[in-house]
């Protein structure tokens, strides 16, 4: 049982916020506090990434590392908030599964998520160890919130956090992926961001409210 | 000899020609003195018949040809078929022309052509009538050959004089299944004869009337070859009615002594199947129109069941 | 230098038509530029005939037997979609549904959506296929919500969540295989990535992390695909847009997330040398098939139907490059082709039957033949050969797959026939009333353009009758490489 | 023997095919030309059909002088890459192509005279459906893979479904298209299967492969039934008839004509090949199937026809009935083959192709008259005909003879068919299995009820159309049919009168063919066999020589005819009809189609589901209606409707439109696939 390095350990500890984290999300109904423990996420992330980069010296990493912080911590935040303000979507209105019950579900899904990423770990370098299986977790998890949750909003915010857990992976399990592949990630989720702005001020003058319960009438039985 | 087969077989449709209404006038006569009332001569029909050609013929302003053509058709074809029906002999040089199968469908052609013609003119009768001799027809035309083939699978062959041959040489002198077919084949004739009980030859009350429906508009020399086909009709039935369950005492070949003796004999077996026919129309009242598919679908179902009798004993 | 035009017309086109794609000229630019790129394209399949596989960017970009049809294919269908669209539009802002800002909208969106695809076929770099991919779908988002009605903006939205979830997927499903990939190629980080490289590895790839990375890879892509029970964004997406982009959508869209699907499995069924992968394909196919028929019975929208018409095939195609083996990928790659031609010519006739009768309800179109005989006879007969029926040859790959099917799986054949039956009969049941019979509709402001429309299915029936031996070798040696040889 | 000395050696080997290949392109050619001027009825209506009847005359002489050549094969450069289209001609496919042939001339060139401008679809568009329908049918029976065969299949189907829904603007037309399209497509996909199951693991799917494949028994009669079922559905064997009935009258006259003609024929080609040829060692008790289904196929048939009031619909359900003849015929073919009585099997074959032949040619007749009446008169419904003999003389003689044709009337040719299929049933009962040999000869009672049956459906047709007053004022002014329609119905009475009469020249033919099928077919046609007799079976003393039989028959008529002449010496004048001395008679008090059906659905009350409408005495305007269904129609097919139905609602449940419910799809969905690699 050697010791390990502090870095690690610091690696994995953000980790495990990081987990926390998405675990907070899924119990929080206020749409704000949900956008700030999004950025809060794209800031544990940051913080990781640059310990990745500091200790292999991939000097990519630390441009990858800028990028998340800009997107993730500053500029998406900003858009939402903006968008929350001109909307007036403050509050989820009542999950489709209430709380306990999904953090149950939630447990359930972090169980499955480490034994899935067992095989995964076996390979990994020491560094990240149950890194993996927590990145999973965060992506089955906020995969979780978008389904429980109701609104447009809270939907798009369950979305950026499980691109968090993706960069997380990506990030503890190989050091990040290819630059190309990174900046064209990153360029997507901002056109995807942008689109979702215009997507939310049509969807408000159509049905004046963000409510997914509108969104229902396409379906094939009647 | 050959050329005494075909003496044979010249003679055989004469005969059958000449005898024709003789049988018919037989008939009639046994009946009136069942019933006792005075019996017309037995040469009645042949008087009809005299009468009859020294008529003007009337037509119906809306008769086609068929409807004039049809009598020469429906004659020709009995002749045609009194050729096919071994009388006296059973080496007729027709036989290997036409067999069984295709004597019953020289009947059937009559049939068409009798109705077909009835419908011509197009008055309600008339349509009756057709349809009436169709009906009995659609179920009398199976039961007949059903009747032939039992008789066909005992001696192999479907012409009808080689059948007759085999069964007078057959040592087995009665057939339990040709019993079953005896009584089928008696029920079709009656019908298709226009006899009793399917039939009245001596009413036009039209609620019953089948036969002589169709005749209505019919005259002179048309309706003097229509009784004419019509005694012959009932000849050939009685004659193949003779071939299939008497069939003793046909010139097995044409010698002239044989055959002198065959017609004395068919003489006396035509004797008794027109007394015999005669008592039964006594006997038997009419029945409803809508009863005669019953009494023929019997019929039809005693021919079958001849034939599962006689392949059971085949089977065995 | 091909490969620039190929790629580079459409972004080019795109920019430009971003700015000036409400001119009048505009639709023509359209075209202009989409022939320029299907020439590129027929460049580039000559130069591979001749000298085999081409590799470019810094091995970045590739062309090897498997795509380079597809790109063609691609390409083609964009230029006589861009053909159709020009009377349609010009007909769409006649009745007043589009504003010139739209009309921009979509031609730019239109060029860059074609941009996307063609990336997507011919990277070498499973990172930024995935980008592409991601490109493809928000370049169609806004084009599925062009109209702005409330059932465009439901379908937009479903589109966007669904798809934006499923490619999240496939993104981890991307990484994993990344992090196997760097085990064995080492940590140069770049190419570790790159198919061609990957694929003269694979056998030494991990198992377990591929087999992980494949489900995530194929729930991802499986998404765009349409595959049961994945499907739920497509009929909405397919119904809700203008026609065009339902033409391309389940012309092209759909065969660009197959190819991306069979390439990984090409991969990893090199690692595993299980038939996990193929059990898999087979399965979603056969549920996509079965599923899609019944959905077919009770339609009344006509693009849904022929939606769900393309979702039936899909799951043909999957099921036969799940069952593998070069008769089967051959006749996949077939029903590719002669599919996506096919759907894009029965929406083309489609788009302007609705246009005629004012309504997507099928209640409500009656009689094409009467007044608009070229409509009626290329909706028939588009139907008809979609169906499977001879000598179109969409039978011809379909018979290919259902001999291999009572080969290998029988068990499978008699539920894929049935569903073939249920299919016939619901959407022939639909498409005869409108065909035939009377007619209220009315004479359209412009002449439709159909060439494009007899010209697919004239490709159809000579696919059905005779497949040209080039051709039949190019499919021979895709079916090889999808075979792993 | 003879059939030795029929087969004459040389020949250019594959002059006959590509001959036939040439009529076949020269049909399509034919088909496209009609798109030149596609508006102009003079040349595509009119000149292109007549075209398209010298094509089918020279199809028939090529394939009649081909039937002895030995079978010649090719393979020509299209289709698909690993399977390129196998033709080849053997004496089957000569003799169905002969029919083709034969049967066509008289269609086309009646169809050259009947088609008017403005009917639906436009004559060009007709011409290439109906040459297209024409080739498609032609290469089915040439082509030798399961794709040629299976394309051209498909190709007949749907040319023909646009020929029958050329007037489209009728509802009742479109249901019939698409009823009529749909179970031909079950059917084919029935027939793949077939196919699927032939090849017996060679992966093969050219016929050769077929007829070296080595099949587990159980699975040669999976393919055997599948093949029943797909053909049957093709060729209306009940239960899969409904579509007949309906698609008939929906077709113009001479597609009907070519549809129940010809097409049905196509069916019953398929059957042979795959029994005989592909299969080719057929179980016995494989044909009490085809025989059990043939025999209540004619009975229904013959019963419904009886029972209908619009004279195409009458028809086609004789066409049904025809086909259960067939079928019938074919199940005792294998039942005698499989025992090892070949020489019955091969009578039994004979039989069927002769009938086959036969109805071709009678039934097209029948199709064509009804069209000239259908032009004559715009009228179906039998209830509004009558008295048509006296308008229109040329249709009504030659309808005559397809009537008494088609009701098996010796001399013409329906009876000779029949009676080498009775004398085919004589035997039956020699056949070594006990039970079954007694249950086989019941066989002729049915197959003889249904003929006399059919007797009662002509005359009810022939009369009621033709005969009487006519029903309806306006038929008086009926005009008879064109020359071209004429020239075309007097070829097909023709033939039907050459086939009656010389079964002699053509029953060794067919032995021929049969030979081919590899059944020893040397027994059944005898050398006694002459020129002007028909012997089969030497063991047994039957016979059949129609010339004589016919001579004989005209004689007798001829004497009575010039006795009469001689004999009677009065006039003949004209009055109105005596009618019992009733005077005030109306065409109204003639029969009806209704009427002759009474007895029928009286005396086969349960085959029939019936709506009536009886008036009660005190009615001031008593009305009679009586419809008369298919009990099959709601015993079977619309519970399979109900039922599909049902599966589509159950699963829409699955969208109703909530995204989070995708969403959830798509989670469980990963999440199943990851526990399964776990």
């Amino acid at each position: 049982m050697n010791t390990i390095p502090l870095d690690l350990q610091i690696v994995n500890a953000l980790a495990a916020l990081l987990l926390l984290l998405s675990f907070s999300m899924l119990s929080q109904r206020r749409i704000v506090s949900l956008v700030n423990l999004l950025a809060m996420q794209g800031l544990l992330l940051t913080v990781a990434t640059l310990m990745v980069a500091w200790r292999t010296g991939e000097t990519h990493l630390y441009l990858s590392g800028l990028l998340t912080f800009a997107l993730k911590v500053l500029f998406l935040p900003w858009l939402l908030h903006r968008l929350i303000r001109r909307l007036e979507v403050y509050w989820d209105t009542e999950p489709l599964l209430n709380i306990p019950g999904t953090m149950l579900v939630g447990v359930l899904i972090v169980v499955f998520a480490f034994g899935l990423a067992q095989p995964i770990a076996e390979l990994a370098s020491e560094t990240t160890r149950n890194s993996i299986g927590i990145a999973v977790a965060v992506i089955l998890l906020s995969f979780l919130m978008m389904i429980t949750r109701s609104k447009a909003m809270s939907q798009v915010v369950g979305f950026l956090s499980m691109e968090n857990g993706l960069f997380f992976g990506a990030m503890s399990t190989t050091r990040g992926m290819p630059m190309v592949v990174e900046l064209g990630i990153a360029l997507d989720i901002l056109v995807a961001m942008l689109v979702l702005g215009v997507f939310f001020f049509q969807i408000r003058e159509q049905f004046d409210s963000l409510d997914l319960h509108h969104l229902e009438s396409l379906k094939e039985g009647d | 000899m050959n050329w005494l087969n075909w003496l044979d077989q010249f003679i055989e449709v004469l005969v059958a020609l000449a005898a024709a209404p003789l049988l018919l006038g037989w008939v009639n006569m046994c009946r009136a003195w069942l019933q006792n009332r005075s019996a017309p001569s037995l040469l009645q029909p042949y008087r009809g018949i005299r009468k009859l050609l020294h008529k003007d013929a009337v037509l119906a302003h809306n008769a086609s040809s068929l409807f004039r053509i049809a009598p020469y058709i429906i004659f020709g074809t009995m002749v045609a078929a009194a050729a096919m029906i071994p009388m006296l002999g059973t080496r007729l040089p027709f036989t290997a022309a036409a067999d069984a199968i295709a004597l019953v469908g020289l009947f059937a052609a009559a049939r068409m052509f009798l109705s077909l013609a009835a419908m011509d003119v197009g008055t309600a009768f008339g349509t009756l009538g057709a349809r009436r001799e169709m009906m009995v027809g659609f179920l009398a035309e199976p039961t007949l050959l059903m009747v032939i083939f039992v008789a066909s699978l005992m001696t192999a062959t479907t012409a009808l004089p080689l059948i007759a041959e085999n069964l007078a040489a057959a040592q087995l002198a009665i057939h339990p299944s040709l019993l079953f077919t005896a009584v089928a084949f008696a029920m079709v004739m009656l019908a298709e004869n226009a006899r009793i009980p399917v039939d009245n030859p001596a009413t036009h009350l039209e609620l019953t009337m089948i036969h002589e429906a169709m005749l209505l508009e019919y005259s002179a020399r048309h309706l003097a070859l229509m009784e004419w086909a019509a005694a012959l009709k009932l000849f050939n039935y009685a004659c193949i009615g003779l071939a299939l369950f008497v069939p003793w005492g046909l010139a097995s070949n044409g010698d002239p002594i044989r055959l002198g003796l065959a017609i004395v004999l068919l003489a006396g077996k035509l004797a008794v199947i027109g007394a015999g026919l005669a008592l039964i129309e006594t006997l038997s009242a009419k029945l409803r129109v809508f009863r005669a598919p019953e009494f023929l679908a019997t019929a039809f179902l005693l021919a079958v069941l001849g034939l599962l009798v006689r392949l059971l004993q085949v089977a065995r | 230098m091909e490969f620039l035009l190929l790629l580079g017309t459409p972004l080019a086109g795109a920019i430009w038509l971003g700015f000036f794609g409400a001119k009048r000229r505009a639709p023509d630019v359209n075209v202009g530029l989409s022939l320029i790129t299907f020439i590129a394209a027929c460049a580039l399949t000559a130069r591979v005939i001749e000298h085999g596989d081409v590799l470019v960017g810094r091995e970045q970009f590739f062309i090897d037997p498997f795509n380079v049809f597809l790109v063609t294919l691609t390409a083609f269908v964009g230029l006589t979609t861009s053909l159709f669209s020009r009377p349609y539009m010009r007909i769409e802002r006649d009745h007043g549904k589009l504003s010139s800002r739209q009309l921009k909208l979509y031609h730019s969106m239109y060029q860059l959506f074609m941009a996307t695809m063609l990336i997507a076929l011919t990277t070498n770099n499973l990172g930024l296929m995935w980008v592409a991919m991601e490109a493809a779908t928000l370049s169609t988002v806004l084009l599925v919500t062009l109209y702005r009605t409330p059932a465009a903006l439901e379908a937009g939205w479903k589109y966007f969540i669904l798809c934006g979830v499923g490619i999240a997927q496939a993104l981890f499903g991307t990484i994993l295989l990344y992090f196997a990939a760097e085990k064995v190629l080492g940590n140069s980080g770049v190419d570790a990535l790159l198919w061609t490289h990957l694929n003269q590895v694979k056998a030494q790839l991990e198992p377990s992390v591929l087999s992980l990375a494949f489900v995530f890879l194929l729930v991802g892509y499986g998404t765009k695909v349409g595959l049961a029970p994945l499907h739920n964004w497509l009929p909405d997406a397919h119904a809700e847009g203008p026609t065009p982009i339902s033409a391309v959508l389940s012309g092209l869209l759909l065969n660009v997330a197959i190819y991306a699907v069979v390439r990984c499995k090409i991969l990893v069924e090199g690692s595993l040398g299980s038939t996990l992968p193929s059990n898999m394909l087979m399965g979603f196919g056969l549920l996509s098939v079965v599923l899609a028929s019944l959905f077919l019975w009770r339609q009344r929208d006509i693009k849904r139907l022929f939606a769900y018409s393309s979702i039936e095939h899909m799951g043909i195609v999957t099921f036969a490059f799940g069952m593998g083996g070069p008769v089967a990928n051959f006749a996949a790659l077939l029903h590719m082709t002669v599919h996506s031609l096919t759907k894009s010519a029965i929406f083309f006739t489609v788009g302007h039957a609705v246009q005629k009768s004012g309504s997507q309800q099928m209640d409500d179109i009656r009689g094409l033949v009467t007044t608009n005989p070229t409509i009626g006879w290329g909706l028939m007969l588009g139907s008809l050969a979609i169906l499977g029926m001879p000598p179109f040859g969409v039978f011809a790959s379909e018979f290919l797959i259902l001999t291999t099917a009572m080969q290998q799986q029988p068990w499978a054949t008699p539920i894929l026939l049935l569903s073939l039956a249920v299919a016939f009969a619901a959407i022939f049941g639909r498409v005869q009333p409108m065909v035939f019979g009377e007619t209220q509709g009315k004479r359209l402001p412009h002449p439709p353009a159909l060439l494009p429309v007899f010209a697919h299915l004239a490709l159809v029936l000579m696919l059905g009758l005779y497949i040209p031996p080039y051709l039949a070798e190019w499919y021979r040696a895709a079916a090889r490489l999808i075979g792993g040889e | 023997m003879l059939l030795r000395a029929s087969r004459r050696p040389g020949g250019a080997p594959e002059s006959a095919l590509t001959t036939l290949l040439a009529l076949v392109t020269a049909w399509l050619a034919i088909g496209l030309a009609g798109l030149i001027r596609p508006r102009s009825l003079e040349f595509a209506g009119r000149a292109l059909f007549v075209a398209g009847a010298v094509v089918g005359l020279l199809l028939a002489i090529v394939a009649a002088m081909s039937i002895a050549l030995p079978a010649e094969s090719v393979v020509l450069p299209i289709g698909l890459p690993d399977l390129p289209v196998h033709l080849r001609r053997d004496a089957l496919s000569s003799v169905f192509l002969f029919l083709l042939g034969s049967a066509s001339v008289g269609i086309s060139l009646f169809a050259a005279g009947y088609f008017r401008s403005g009917e639906g679809t436009l004559p060009g568009v007709l011409c290439l459906e109906y040459h297209l329908f024409l080739a498609a049918m032609a290469m089915v029976l040439l082509a030798d893979d399961a794709y040629a065969f299976m394309v051209a299949w498909e190709t007949m189907a749907l040319s023909s479904y646009f020929l029958v829904t050329t007037q489209h603007r009728i509802p009742e037309i479109r249901r019939a298209g698409f009823l009529y399209l749909l179970i031909a497509h079950v059917g084919a996909i029935a027939i793949l299967l077939a196919f699927g199951i032939l090849q017996g693991g060679s992966w093969q799917f050219t016929f050769d492969a077929m007829r070296g494949a080595q099949l587990p028994p159980i699975w040669a009669f999976a393919a055997f039934a599948l093949a029943l079922f797909g053909f049957g559905a093709k060729a209306g064997l009940v239960p899969m008839h409904v579509w007949l009935p309906e698609a008939h009258p929906a077709a113009p006259s001479p597609v009907s004509a070519l549809m129940s003609g010809v097409m049905l024929k196509t069916a019953i080609y398929g059957m042979l090949r795959i029994t005989f040829d592909l299969i080719g060692t057929p179980t016995w008790w494989w044909g009490l199937i085809p025989l059990g289904l043939g025999l209540f196929t004619a009975l229904y048939g013959v019963i419904f026809a009886a029972t209908q009031s619009d004279m195409k619909r009458l028809l086609a359900y004789s066409s049904i009935e025809n086909i259960g003849i067939l079928f019938t015929g074919i199940g005792l073919a294998i039942v005698f083959h499989g025992v090892g009585m070949d020489a019955m099997a091969a009578l039994a074959l004979i039989a069927v192709l002769y009938h086959a032949i036969n109805h071709a040619f009678m039934k097209s007749l029948l199709f064509l008259s009804t069209g000239a009446v259908l032009h004559a008169t715009g009228e179906r419904n039998l209830g509004h005909l009558g008295g048509l003999i006296h308008r229109m003389p040329w249709v009504a003689w030659l309808t005559l003879v397809g009537v008494l044709a088609i009701a098996g009337l010796p001399p013409l040719n329906g009876f000779v068919s029949e009676w080498l299929l009775l004398q085919a049933f004589l035997l039956a009962h020699e056949v070594p299995k006990p039970f079954v040999n007694m249950l086989l000869p019941l066989g002729a009672a049915l197959l003889v009820l249904s003929a006399a049956l059919a007797g009662y459906v002509m005359v009810k047709f022939y009369g009621i159309v033709f005969l009487g007053q006519p029903r309806e004022a306006a038929l008086h002014d009926a005009h008879d049919a064109s020359v071209l329609e004429r020239v075309g119905l007097v070829w097909l009475a023709a033939g039907c009168v050459l086939l009656g009469l010389l079964p002699a020249q053509i029953v060794p033919m067919l032995a021929g063919v049969v030979a081919d099928l590899g059944i020893n077919a040397s027994a059944a046609v005898t050398s006694a066999q002459s020129w002007w007799m028909l012997a089969p079976l030497p063991a047994r003393s039957i016979s059949y020589a129609p010339l004589v039989f016919t001579l004989a028959v005209v004689s007798a008529v001829l004497v009575t005819v010039l006795v009469g002449r001689l004999v009677y010496r009065r006039r003949t004048r004209r009055a109105d009809p005596w009618d019992c001395g009733y005077e005030r008679i109306n065409p109204r008090m003639q029969d009806t189609a209704e009427g002759f059906g009474q007895p029928i659905r009286h005396l086969f009350q349960p085959f029939f589901a019936m709506d009536r409408e009886l008036p009660s005495p005190f009615d001031r305007a008593p009305r009679y209606r009586v419809v008369v269904f298919d009990r099959l129609w709601r015993l079977l097919y619309l519970p399979i409707e109900r039922i599909v139905q049902r599966a589509a609602n159950a699963v829409s449940v699955l969208q109703q439109g909530r995204i989070s419910a995708y969403l959830l799809y798509s989670f469980v969905t990963l999440i199943v696939l990851l526990a399964s690699v776990l």
